[in-house]
């Protein structure tokens, strides 16, 4: 067992996948021990793929080790069912393993007594095998096969409870506009292959490093692959379908739209980062400055959001702009640390939030509040999931966020350092009052503080765990820790773009964002602790502000307006054109016209012989002028 | 096994026969020996497609009976009947043999003269046999007509008609239209036939022997339209596609099944065993042409299905839609881009079979095909709904599923040969494909349950099982294509003018 | 000594009057006597080549009887078609017959 | 101008004045009379180009038969009781057809070159007993069929001419 036995690692979901799609209604328990059974399988497999990995890392020129078969070729055309797994690989597949195996036992509890209660795992199970192989894959094919995979199970799971119309077009919605991006994403994959004649990505990138695209070409390339990551990971302007896609049960939540799919993004972005440090230096700058947009928009957007599961999904975008940030600094460390961490705490936040929902039936937060007390176990995993998300020294999100800020002080403009502290502020902001509006103060709604209780084990183990993981997981920044596991070092020596790094604590950085976390906490323990009346009034004095987050800046209005009078009022011109222009007009037209010709036509048939006559004395002699012309 | 190939198509014709004698009014007899025919038939279609040796993609299972010869202006192997399969044809044979195998469940409740609708379904069957799998120019028209034209009466006798409310289509419109523009399109191969007969000059109808000759530049740059357009009405070719979505939606079920299913490869099939076989050149001054029209096509289709609520007329427009990726495919005169059109007959073919199918299924029982007045029928219906989910989720290209196989080898086949908007412009059109499929989906199957249609019943298990079958091949093809693949790449390559 | 060109010249207009006569005439019988001044041309032309062209072989009189046997029945056969044609309409003028037309 | 000719000339005179006569008399009898005179004097042509069986064939078919039948026709369709105009409005056309008709095929008789075809300079005499035995040797199943279109022919007329009955 090693690295090249890395396809059992989603071999052994697909195979639990198919037996549940075939048999899941016939076995015990409609077959959820199979489907946690085979994720937890593939966590540990993972294990004896990190060990080998861990043996090869030190060596020179190490680059991953590539397995895997033919899945279509002719001549010299060659689409491979290949696995890579490198650094990159790893640290999203400790993610999706292991989160997925907690999420899977949490949604024993949770899901208990759905109707569809076998679907949802069967899908889940699908959706694991999707995401272990995108993370595996050595050729973009694959990944783009994958990735279609995992946008298809979010479709399935988010419309989970699809007599639900909302959830059916949330559904709907998301799978569309993640297609959007996929358009791009296919587009720019070919046109990488037009020119490399190769799917793989590391031969790609060894093409594009000696100068085989031109600069033009590979820009207008990586920036269509971007567009693939700004659907998925939920980037300005396609982020609309993240907050709607919260209709799916909260494990979904947890798990495709927070901990693994939506970062698929980032870690495309990251794989591809050879090429975009090749490309012209725009494309890096278009991702900073999506990663941005999208930081401002979700952060200030969150403050006004009441469901509390939208929030958090505010949180998670906020999350992905960030470590798009990092990636327009051309920083994979950054931005794969802060990926790692974001996975538990972010995860551990929708759980907890799931617990809430579980616990009370609620989800709007002006009904639930004083939680603290009734389900303090929750309590306890959501405050460290707020600290950690808000990055207060020395919860994981912390080092992470720090370091991105770091390297966006060394790499970027003052301005995006700016924004980005601020943002830190927001973040502290929303999710403070996120906390404060739940789990404090008076209870708003007697009815469902009464029924309020903790969740059953299977459900609150998954969580501490996750806690624990958000507390701790930041301390592989630090070299001695990382040595400890088995790593040659922190994070920075393990993931790097060209060399590894020794971590070195940015303490400008840390200061500075340290600063505007606190500030942002005590601002909204002013405006929200207790009734919130300040907070009322604020929203008052700045009415048309928030106006404007509260209806999400008008994009899902404006998309709405486009969609009914630009794409279907066009779908309906096409109709119309089709209909009346080309069959109406064109075929029913040529048709008409030959009747018409032919009713006209037959006024020559006299019916009177004399006329017949002449015509046939006409044609005798123009076939006798003929016939005497060509003779001579 | 030459017999496999001559059987494919004696099969069908002595279905025809022996159903002549039954007397119509032993309705389950009928169906009984229409049953044995269509899985006789799907197990030869299995026998072909499996047989067949790749290795060098010439034509195997060949079978030739002189009929005419040295009569008139024709030599010594004049009209023969000149049955092979090759590479290209291997997987066409097998789309038909799995869709008319599904067809025969779909048409099992049909109760006004069955024995007359299986005679002429059986009849057309043997007709789209026979063109992919003859040799021989004169009888590869004589079949492609013979399978067009007992289309009239399935679809003027046993289909049914449209009330669009201020206006209607009905169902003697849509057959009238259809054949006369399938006949006008063979108008034109027959022109260009007799024009490659001539020119050729063997005094022979024989495809191998014509494919010998080399014709002059000028010569196949002015009869390569000819094929391009006759045989490019058959696949959809936009703008003569409008006989598509009327005729389709005319048709009774397993009609449309193998209509679009498999008729309308008759015609990209065309292109490319007769048009682009013989004229290399002139196919490569006409592909530009050829590219835009497959290109507008997708796009138009895609979009035109959007707008439509006739769940019929939606699969109807995106029949359309998916032959135009064939037609792109074929533009692209590339290995990779015909593989990829080959693959999309097939895909395309067992997915759309599927969509009819399923239209079917529901009109049968609830008479209606407005999608916008159902709503949560997943509920009664959750295999139907998987099932229809199965077919949309394949045509807007899902991996795993064929469709996106067999896209995919387009769109890059495309960008190889240079036509990079055209491919942006397709995978465009394939999330548009997205959007009307989900459409669908989100009104019919999902939402809250439509009380109006609590009478409404899962499929009866016979059409579960054709639908099944076809679910099999798509999946099949989806996950594991190198059998497909294999056969075309070695026939593809060996094609003329090929890059 | 006549050369053959008499002879069909003579038969040409012969010819041609009675192509007048049958385009310009409207009795049915009119008309049919036109076509004998036809038949008789295309007679004359028969023996007129038969003598000229190939007295040996009388391939050209035997047409000409043939013509003159078919003419006698043709006569025949139209004036009984005619005298219905009139008892029918009451008419025998071919212009106001029009019934087979649209 | 030989003898011979100076015949011909008369004959072919008289022939083509009745011909003229008979389409453009203004009366029906008068034209049946004139093509009486026509009749003939193409029997006349007939004599003069040897072929005297025929010659007397026609006077008796044509100038006998077909004159009788056609004013019988005339007398039982009572063509010429009522006063009507006798040609019809395509006259001019009928005309101009005609003048077309006959310079095309006059300029095919001038044009050709007969002598090459293998014209004689004279009449050649065809003997009758060599026609006679030709006509019932080699052409004797034609000739029989001949016949039975006649009968036919017969058959059909009264058949046509009789009516229904009752009428």
């Amino acid at each position: 067992m090693g690295m090249d036995d890395a396809w059992l690692l989603p071999a052994v979901p697909a195979a639990a996948f198919a037996a549940l799609l075939l048999f899941g209604k016939y076995l015990p328990r409609k077959g959820d021990w199979l489907a946690i059974g085979a994720i937890a399988a593939s966590f540990a497999l993972f294990i004896p793929v990190l060990a080998d990995l861990l043996d090869e890392v030190g060596r020179e020129g190490f680059a991953g080790v590539v397995s895997g078969t033919d899945w279509v070729e002719f001549d010299t055309f060659n689409l491979r069912l290949g696995f890579m797994v490198d650094q990159l690989a790893i640290v999203m597949l400790a993610v999706v393993t292991f989160v997925s195996t907690l999420i899977e036992i949490y949604s024993v509890g949770y899901m208990k007594g759905d109707p569809r209660y076998g679907w949802f795992f069967t899908a889940m199970t699908l959706f694991v095998t999707a995401m272990i192989t995108l993370v595996l894959a050595d050729n973009l094919l694959l990944l783009y096969v994958a990735w279609e995979g995992v946008g298809f199970c979010s479709y399935l799971l988010i419309g989970f409870w699809h007599e639900r119309r909302s959830a059916a077009e949330a559904a709907k919605k998301a799978f569309i506009t993640t297609r959007i991006g996929d358009v791009g994403l296919l587009i720019g994959i070919i046109l990488l292959w037009r020119e490399a004649g190769t799917f793989s990505i590391r031969e790609i990138i060894e093409f594009a490093q000696d100068g085989g695209y031109s600069a033009e070409y590979l820009t207008t390339a990586v920036l269509f692959v971007f567009a693939g990551a700004v659907g998925k990971s939920a980037q300005f302007p396609l982020h609309v379908w993240l907050p709607d896609a919260m209709e799916g049960p909260t494990p979904v939540s947890a798990l495709i739209h927070a901990a693994t799919m939506v970062v698929a993004g980032v870690y495309l972005v990251a794989r591809m980062m050879p090429l975009f440090v090749v490309a012209d230096p725009v494309a890096l700058d278009v991702v900073t400055a999506i990663g941005l947009t999208t930081v401002m928009l979700s952060a200030t957007m969150a403050i006004v959001a009441t469901d509390i599961k939208r929030v958090v999904a505010y949180s998670t975008m906020n999350s992905l702009g960030l470590m798009m940030v990092a990636l327009g600094a051309h920083s994979v460390t950054a931005a794969l640390f802060y990926l790692f961490v974001h996975g538990f705490f972010k995860a551990l936040l929708f759980m907890g939030a799931g617990s809430v929902i579980h616990g009370t039936e609620r989800q709007e937060v002006w009904e639930l509040g004083g939680l603290a007390r009734k389900m303090p176990l929750t309590a306890l995993a959501f405050a460290v999931g707020t600290l950690a998300m808000i990055g207060i020294f020395p919860f994981s999100g912390f080092w992470a966020k720090d370091e991105i800020v770091n390297v966006a002080a060394d790499e970027l403009a003052w301005i995006v350092v700016a924004f980005l502290v601020f943002s830190i502020f927001l973040t502290a902001v929303y999710m403070t009052r996120l906390y404060l509006l739940v789990f404090t103060g008076r209870p708003r709604d007697d009815h469902a503080h009464e029924h309020a209780h903790e969740a059953p084990p299977v459900m609150s183990l998954p969580v501490l765990v996750l806690a624990a993981l958000a507390v701790i997981a930041g301390f592989w920044a630090f070299d001695q820790v990382g040595r400890a596991l088995g790593f040659p070092g922190g994070i920075g020596e393990f993931v790097f773009l060209d060399e590894a790094q020794e971590f070195a604590f940015p303490v400008v950085a840390a200061i500075s964002s340290s600063l505007a976390a606190v500030g942002g906490m005590a601002f909204a323990y002013a405006l929200w602790f207790g009734e919130a009346e300040q907070a009322r009034q604020l929203g008052e004095r700045f009415r048309p502000l928030y106006k404007l987050w509260k209806n999400r800046y008008y994009f899902d209005d404006a998309y709405q307006w486009a969609i009914n009078n630009l794409v279907l009022v066009g779908g309906n011109v096409i109709a119309w054109f089709d209909r009346n222009v080309v069959n109406d007009t064109g075929v029913d037209g040529s048709a008409g016209l030959a009747v018409f010709s032919g009713f006209q036509m037959k006024f020559s048939q006299t019916g009177r012989l004399p006329n017949y006559a002449l015509a046939i004395v006409m044609g005798v002699i123009i076939l006798a002028i003929v016939f005497l012309a060509v003779r001579v | 096994m030459d017999w496999a190939v001559f059987a494919t198509i004696a099969v069908p014709a002595g279905t025809a026969g022996l159903l002549m004698a039954i007397p119509s009014r032993h309705r389950d007899v009928v169906r009984y020996v229409a049953l044995m025919s269509g899985s006789s038939l799907f197990i030869l279609s299995l026998i072909i497609f499996g047989k067949y040796q790749f290795d060098d993609g010439g034509y195997a299972f060949e079978l030739q009976l002189d009929w005419l010869g040295n009569v008139a202006f024709l030599g010594e192997k004049g009209i023969t009947y000149h049955l092979a399969v090759d590479g290209i044809a291997a997987p066409l044979v097998l789309l038909t043999g799995i869709v008319i195998f599904a067809g025969v469940f779909m048409s099992w409740n049909i109760e006004y003269r069955n024995k007359d609708f299986f005679i002429l379904l059986f009849l057309m069957v043997g007709g789209v046999y026979g063109v992919f799998e003859s040799v021989d120019l004169f009888f590869l028209f004589f079949f492609y007509e013979l399978a067009v034209l007992p289309m009239y009466l399935l679809i003027a006798v046993w289909g049914s008609s449209t009330d669009f409310g201020t206006f209607v289509r009905t169902k003697e419109y849509g057959a009238m239209k259809l054949v006369l523009y399938l006949v006008a399109g063979s108008v034109l191969i027959f022109i260009a036939i007799f024009a490659t007969f001539v020119e050729a000059g063997q005094g022979s109808f024989d495809l191998p022997v014509l494919g010998s000759v080399t014709y002059g530049e000028n010569f196949q740059k002015t009869f390569f339209p000819f094929f391009m357009l006759g045989f490019g009405v058959l696949a959809g070719l936009w703008p003569f596609h409008t006989w598509s979505p009327d005729g389709h939606v005319a048709a009774p079920t397993a009609v449309s099944m193998l209509h679009a299913g498999v008729l309308m490869k008759l015609g990209a099939f065309g292109i490319l065993r007769v048009g682009m076989s013989l004229f290399p050149e002139g196919a490569a001054f006409w592909a530009p042409v050829l590219m835009t029209l497959g290109v507008t096509g997708a796009l138009y289709g895609a979009i035109s299905a959007m707008a439509q609520r006739d769940l019929k007329y939606m699969v109807g427009y995106s029949s359309v839609s998916h032959m135009g990726y064939v037609l792109m495919g074929l533009a692209t005169m590339n290995e990779i881009g015909i593989n990829g059109a080959v693959l999309q007959m097939f895909a395309h073919g067992v997915m759309t079979a599927l969509m009819f199918a399923m239209v079917g299924a529901i009109y049968d029982q609830a008479h209606a095909r407005d999608m916008t007045i159902f709503g949560g029928l997943s509920r009664n219906m959750p295999r139907h709904a998987s099932y229809w989910a199965v077919a949309g989720l394949s045509s807007l290209g899902l991996p795993g599923l064929a469709g996106f196989v067999a896209e995919f080898h387009i769109f890059v086949g495309t960008f190889q040969a240079d036509y990079i908007w055209a491919g942006a412009l397709g995978i465009l059109a394939a999330a548009i494909t997205a959007t009307y499929i989900l459409r669908m989906l989100a009104f019919a199957f999902f939402g809250p349950f439509n009380e109006r249609w609590a009478s409404l019943k899962e499929m009866r298990i016979g059409e579960q099982f054709g639908g099944a079958v076809l679910i099999f091949f798509i999946a099949f093809m989806g996950m594991w294509p190198m059998p497909f693949v294999d056969r075309i790449a070695a026939t593809v390559s060996r094609l003329p003018g090929i890059t | 000594m006549i050369p053959i060109q008499h002879f069909l010249v003579l038969s040409s207009i012969l010819f041609s009057l009675g192509i007048y006569g049958v385009l310009a005439r409207r009795s049915a019988v009119l008309i049919l006597m036109s076509v004998e001044l036809m038949l008789q041309a295309v007679s004359i032309n028969f023996i007129a080549f038969a003598v000229y062209l190939a007295p040996e072989e009388f391939t050209g009189l035997i047409f000409a009887i043939f013509v003159i046997t078919v003419a006698a029945a043709e006569v025949g056969l139209a004036l009984a078609i005619v005298l219905r044609i009139y008892r029918n309409k009451a008419t025998a003028n071919v212009d106001e017959v029009d019934i087979m037309k649209w | 101008m030989t003898y011979e000719e100076g015949i011909f000339y008369v004959v072919a005179g008289m022939t083509v004045i009745g011909a003229l006569g008979v389409v453009v008399a203004r009366n029906v009898v008068h034209s049946a009379l004139f093509l009486i005179l026509a009749l003939v004097a193409v029997a006349g042509l007939f004599l003069l180009l040897s072929a005297e069986f025929l010659a007397i064939v026609q006077v008796l078919i044509y100038g006998g038969a077909v004159t009788i039948l056609i004013l019988f026709a005339m007398m039982l369709t009572r063509v010429r009781d009522v006063p009507q105009a006798l040609d019809g409005p395509q006259r001019p056309f009928a005309a101009m057809a005609a003048a077309a008709f006959l310079s095309v095929t006059i300029l095919a008789v001038v044009g050709t070159d007969w002598e090459a075809l293998g014209a004689t300079e004279k009449i050649n005499v065809i003997p009758i007993e060599a026609l006679g035995d030709v006509l019932f040797r080699n052409w004797a199943v034609p000739f029989e069929l001949a016949s039975l279109v006649l009968i036919v022919a017969l058959i059909g007329a009264i058949v046509l001419a009789r009516g229904e009955e009752g009428e």
